[in-house]
């Protein structure tokens, strides 16, 4: 079957549903570079008209990836098909496309109604329907959602804005990294987790940090949760205790995703092992809240538009629709924190800041769309077309539009990924700007004496516990 | 944080500390200072590798070399926006390496590539090489190939031609605003043409103020052993350095 | 005396102070029409840095456009000179042009602070700081000052957001007019003014207009005040009773006016002219809250970046520049209303979204710093390289720095003026994400009677009082 | 606004009306309706004028006419970003107007423009002239001039060239979202290189749904009349055809 459309008389074709989502996306270098991009301004709002027509069930008839060859397409379609699913979908299971966005920018299309939604939309449809949207549209609807998740912390709540403090080192220099965190830290930094990206995947490396990240926490009595951003094979390798090390303190386990399978693959991970490591870390019981202990939630994901592609596993999917898709498999894990990385990769995929912010808004929608507390790194890369300014005007909108948390980097300068993300000073703007408040633990311990105690330390080696 | 401390902190990390002003904005010569870098590290982009030098470099070691292109053809703004051609040969380059792979196959082929810092090559290839090359017993090695407009996966097709058992590349990451000249070092066993990054491995930040040539081909070398012993490279083969470098 | 900067062994000199504010200049296309922009984005850090330490006082000393060869710089200066200018100057007397900026991030410049020192700014120093300043940084500072403006409504209080209903018609047919205005009011637009662009700009037909819709304001009681946007010397002859005909309703005069005298000349404008229709249109007394009588503010000012340039009348000052001089213009007047129409003339000056946006953001900051009612056109032609999305991003961003007003275009199609503004939906959406009321006095009649009366109206016709 | 009028609404303006959903939102359909219309005005931006045809329409009125180019080189694109060579004459073009003007000046020069839409041009261009000429009674007429690539002003340089009393340029006016094919009208006494916008007088949207030919030259042939009176075009000359007409 195809989909067509007469206007003015010409009546145009679309052979499958891949190419008219491919074709009705923004304008946007990496489906330029996997040639599926509309030819023209023109045909793009054609397939955009051809696509709101579409009923929302026909994505579950016509995969754009197909159910046996993907193992993320039967993740998808397997639940969107159960009894919680359907459930779920029943009230906007009539609607097209279109209609779809119409009701989403309705009153009646409330937060809890969303939320209640979620199970039941596929991120096909979400992707689907994001394409016809225009950024205060994004904007507007994802403010609705709230999605809350757990650890040490409360994330998400309205009115709230957490931060992840990312104090990277060129060499996971502990003293090196000890500054930056000490840095964030008496800024207000690291309420949604402190994470660090180790230069090197080692397993001793990756567990040296995780303690010392761990012994600060528990000596100023932060109320965060930390990790280490290794591959989660590494991870997980470090949460096993063996004769010669004991296990690791992990808080939250890490892992870049993607939307296929073959691109979980390049990535170096299936299903199967993110369930091994989220069930190993879910046993670890270090989260909790109060009284309660064992965090619901002990996943940080993140993702970001074009990696998929850039795995050559894309199957001629736009890159929105395959970042969309990876939100799928970030969900069946229930996620602390998934981050869209949106700049980071370069221009290949994201030309400029006009892109990079449109993206941006687009994954923070989807994202909710989909259940998942999203954040966002607002970043740029030296190859690409964008500047500090279009990255102020991506962090205000995320603000106006309920971002869950961002990154907290010393100066925005990230000093080993070699890319600008946004600074300390960035989320004191957003905050002051849109009358927003840390997660409320961390509130609280900004007032006490665990910070108190901080404000004094005069040096890195102090923090770290060493003399001054 | 007390203006104190300044200056041993500048000394442990470059990051762009203690920036606040009293009201948590950044001050104008912090903010100028970065719109400064963020102009040299756009510029550092579009900086041209230096083959000949790096030729000239290689012979005086007395290794052979051979200077390849990958299929971009249109400069640094193609290569930009096309990393599938920067991960492919120009055909008269594979043309040239399969006349050269008709000599028997080496085990190791080094490939040095601009990448998105030809100033990371012109600066770091040279010496991370020859420490590497110190530390390599009883493999054999074959030319250096240097790709201009590559991309890490170009190794792939390079190693594949030549029979290689492992590809050691060494490419130019993308320029920071802190420093334009990080070296990255990805190791393949068995490189062949749709190998994915999930069997590579990585050693990253090989720079001043980064990593030192020593560590980083302590690093490389063990994992080239390590990749050996295993038949496989990859998120398999963990990087065992830090057991004894700790 | 020039400037220079000796960085990284390289000693960098610049002539004037007009060649140092253009190259510090954020890129342009204006400023490469003119050939005044930086020749790389390091040069343009370069002139950034020798900017910042050029002292405020300098640029009393040293006028970008000669004293004597120009009315608009003697305003400047004699105004600066006064005895209340330099009151008000005396707490940045001291100051370079960097540490204006992070006095003026700081929490020590608070709005009080900020509007009362508004009449000891020259518009070249504003100008200045502003090319020091990322778009969080102008957000940020713009926000914290409130100027508040009377006529029959109040605009520009805090937590408020008014609009401009812009009711345009290709014919300046009244029944069309009348469709838009209805359509603008029942969704809540117009607080601010409802002004219409003429087609025609005869006597006759503009003062046929203003009948016309003071009419629509009486016969619904409603709380606005109207504007015809003809060549003031029309409004003026439309001011003025003849034997033929009684003087018009005006109750805003508008004109469009620029940052130099020959730029106003090309406009047919003087300052004496200006004087004169400011004097005509007080004399009315036609405006006036609750008891009073007689408003302040009289005057409807539209500006925007690259007009001077485009009367080649910019002598080799940069186009942000001589915008910020058009505001000394306006304040002399004491505005009820001035708008920068920020993509209004097309790509030769602000090429794309990215500089649509930036200006928007320059111009509404320094004006609200020379102490003006600022509202913005939030706009783009077909021309341009931009789209709504980019529109979507001003508008959130002009929220988020409490912009006085914007525009109200039907579907944001001006289907005379030809160029794409805001629609009245964009300021519902504004105030829903921003939670931002209408005009107090407007927010009053939405609850009454009038507001009910009209809604009852279900035709144009009956808008202009005839049966149905 | 009630449903039921929406009928005579189209009517009465092209305006889009009575866009809001239930909460205020823009409809899908007319979000898609807009962005069609973009599309399409930022095409129109780029269509070329049919001078051959223009040419051929102003000889069978038995006018003269000539072709002539502004200083624009570069096409389009240039065009958009240069409006200061779209004001000026291309050498060549300054020529032969030259070798022209050695003819016995006319009083009135008409200059079609395609300025921002050739489409207006080609549409509007003869039937507004032809109305114009029909009102005019005693005025020597010049060849009609047809500028590429050009901008308002370039009718002063022709004008002066050309010892011309007024010249009345018909000009496209940017395409808008729902007519992409308005024409402008601007008259200029005693036209010369120089001359302010002030100086001039304008009668716009000179199209289907805006001002039809016979009340737009009944204003165009009043500005010249007044214009002539007053000794001068612009801010001190109004348009009076409105005493009349309403
Ligand atoms: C860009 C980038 C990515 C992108 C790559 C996509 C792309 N098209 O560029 C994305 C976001 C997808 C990514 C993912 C990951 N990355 Co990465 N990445 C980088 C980064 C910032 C820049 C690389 C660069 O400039 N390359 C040079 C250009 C010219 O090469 P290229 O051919 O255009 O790009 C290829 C390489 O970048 C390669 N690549 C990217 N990351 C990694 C990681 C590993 C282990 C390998 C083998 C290859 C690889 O993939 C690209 C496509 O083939 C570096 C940090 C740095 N400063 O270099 C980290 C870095 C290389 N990545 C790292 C890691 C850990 C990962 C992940 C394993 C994280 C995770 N837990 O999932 C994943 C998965 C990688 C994989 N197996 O595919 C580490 C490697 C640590 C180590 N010593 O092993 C680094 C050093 C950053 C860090 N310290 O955290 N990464
Ligand atoms: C763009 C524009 C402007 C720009 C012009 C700058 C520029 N570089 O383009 C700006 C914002 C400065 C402007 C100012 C004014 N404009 Co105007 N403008 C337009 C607009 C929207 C488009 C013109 C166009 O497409 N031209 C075609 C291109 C190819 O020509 P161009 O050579 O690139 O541009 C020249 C002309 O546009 C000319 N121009 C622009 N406006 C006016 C107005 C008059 C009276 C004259 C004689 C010339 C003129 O100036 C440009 C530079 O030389 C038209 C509406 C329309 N739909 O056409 C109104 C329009 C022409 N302007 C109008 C008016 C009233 C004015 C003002 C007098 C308003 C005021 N009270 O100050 C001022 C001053 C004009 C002057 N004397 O200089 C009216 C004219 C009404 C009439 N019949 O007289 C129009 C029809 C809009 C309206 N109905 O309000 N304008």
């Amino acid at each position: 079957m195809g989909y067509s459309l007469t206007i003015r008389g010409v009546t145009h074709r679309f052979e499958d549903l891949k190419r008219l989502l491919a074709w009705a996306t923004p304008a946007r270098s990496g489906d330029e570079l996997a040639g599926v991009a509309a030819p023209s301004a023109e045909m793009r709002v054609v397939a955009q008209m051809t696509l709101a027509e579409v009923p929302l069930r026909r994505f579950a008839e016509e995969l754009v990836v197909p159910y046996e060859a993907d193992a993320v397409s039967r993740l998808i379609v397997d639940g969107w098909a159960s009894e919680a699913g359907q459930a779920a979908f029943a009230v906007v299971s009539g609607l097209t496309v279109g209609e779809f966005r119409d009701w989403l920018l309705s009153d009646a299309a409330t937060g809890e109604r969303l939320a209640a939604l979620a199970p039941g939309l596929m991120p096909e449809m979400v992707a689907a329907v994001s394409k016809l949207m225009r950024v205060q549209d994004l904007i507007a609807v994802a403010r609705k959602i709230e999605v809350v998740t757990r650890f040490r912390t409360t994330v998400g709540l309205r009115g709230r804005l957490a931060t992840r403090l990312q104090p990277n080192h060129p060499t996971d220099d502990p003293l090196g990294i000890a500054a930056s965190m000490l840095d964030g830290l008496l800024l207000g930094s690291g309420d949604a987790v402190v994470g660090v990206n180790p230069v090197s995947d080692s397993v001793e490396r990756v567990t040296g940090l995780l303690r010392m990240i761990d012994a600060v926490r528990v000596r100023y009595a932060i109320p965060t949760q930390s990790c280490v951003l290794a591959h989660v094979t590494t991870q997980m390798e470090a949460m096993r205790a063996t004769s010669g090390r004991t296990a690791a303190p992990v808080d939250l386990v890490f892992q870049s995703i993607a939307g296929s399978e073959k691109a979980n693959a390049s990535f170096g991970v299936t299903l199967e092992l993110l369930a091994e490591a989220d069930a190993m870390a879910r046993e670890l019981k270090r989260g909790g809240i109060g009284a309660e202990v064992g965090g619901e939630n002990v996943f940080y994901f993140e993702t970001g538009q074009g990696s998929a592609l850039s795995a050559g596993a894309a199957f001629g999917v736009d890159q929105q629709t395959m970042e969309a898709r990876a939100y799928a498999v970030a969900r069946r894990y229930k996620p602390m924190l998934v981050n869209t990385v949106v700049g980071f990769i370069g221009p290949e995929y994201l030309y400029d800041g006009k892109q990079i912010l449109r993206a941006g808004l687009e994954d923070h929608f989807c994202g909710k769309m989909l259940g998942l507390p999203m954040g966002c790194d607002v970043c740029y890369t030296n190859h690409a077309e964008a500047d500090g300014d279009d990255m102020d005007a991506l962090l205000t909108m995320l603000g106006a539009a309920g971002v869950n948390y961002i990154m907290g980097v010393p100066g925005a300068d990230d000093v080993m990924l070699n890319y600008q993300s946004t600074s300390f000073q960035d989320a004191l703007y957003l905050r002051k700007v849109m009358g927003l408040k840390v997660a409320p633990e961390f509130e609280t311990w900004l007032a006490g004496d665990g910070f108190g105690r901080l404000k004094a330390v005069a040096e890195p080696r102090m923090l770290l516990g060493g003399a001054e | 944080m007390s203006g104190k401390i300044e200056r041993p902190l500048r000394e442990i990390t470059a990051a762009r500390l203690s920036l606040g002003a009293g009201s948590g904005a950044v001050s104008t010569q912090e903010q100028l200072r970065f719109q400064m870098d963020h102009a040299l590290a756009r510029d550092a982009v579009h900086a041209a590798m230096d083959a000949a030098l790096l030729v000239r470099g290689v012979r005086e070691r007395e290794v052979e070399s051979v200077v390849l292109r990958s299929a971009v053809t249109g400069g640094r703004t193609e290569y930009l926006r096309r990393p599938d051609l920067g991960r492919r040969l120009a055909v008269e380059s594979r043309e040239m390496l399969c006349e050269i792979a008709s000599l028997p196959a080496a085990e190791v082929v080094f490939v040095v590539a601009d990448g998105l810092s030809a100033l990371a090559v012109d600066r770091h290839a040279l010496g991370l090489m020859d420490a590497v090359r110190e530390r390599l017993d009883g493999w054999t090695v074959g030319p250096v190939c240097v790709v201009t407009q590559g991309r890490v996966a170009v190794g792939d097709e390079i190693g594949e031609l030549l029979g290689a058992k492992v590809v050691v590349m060494l490419i130019g990451e993308r320029p920071g605003l802190s420093a334009a000249d990080s070296l990255g070092v990805y190791v393949t066993w068995e490189p062949r043409v749709g190998r994915m990054d999930a069997e590579r491995n990585c050693v990253s930040n090989v720079r001043d103020g980064g990593l030192g040539y020593v560590e980083a081909a302590e690093r490389v070398v063990g994992l080239m052993r390590g990749a050996k012993a295993l038949g496989a490279s990859g998120v398999r083969l963990k990087d065992a350095a830090d057991s004894k470098l700790l």
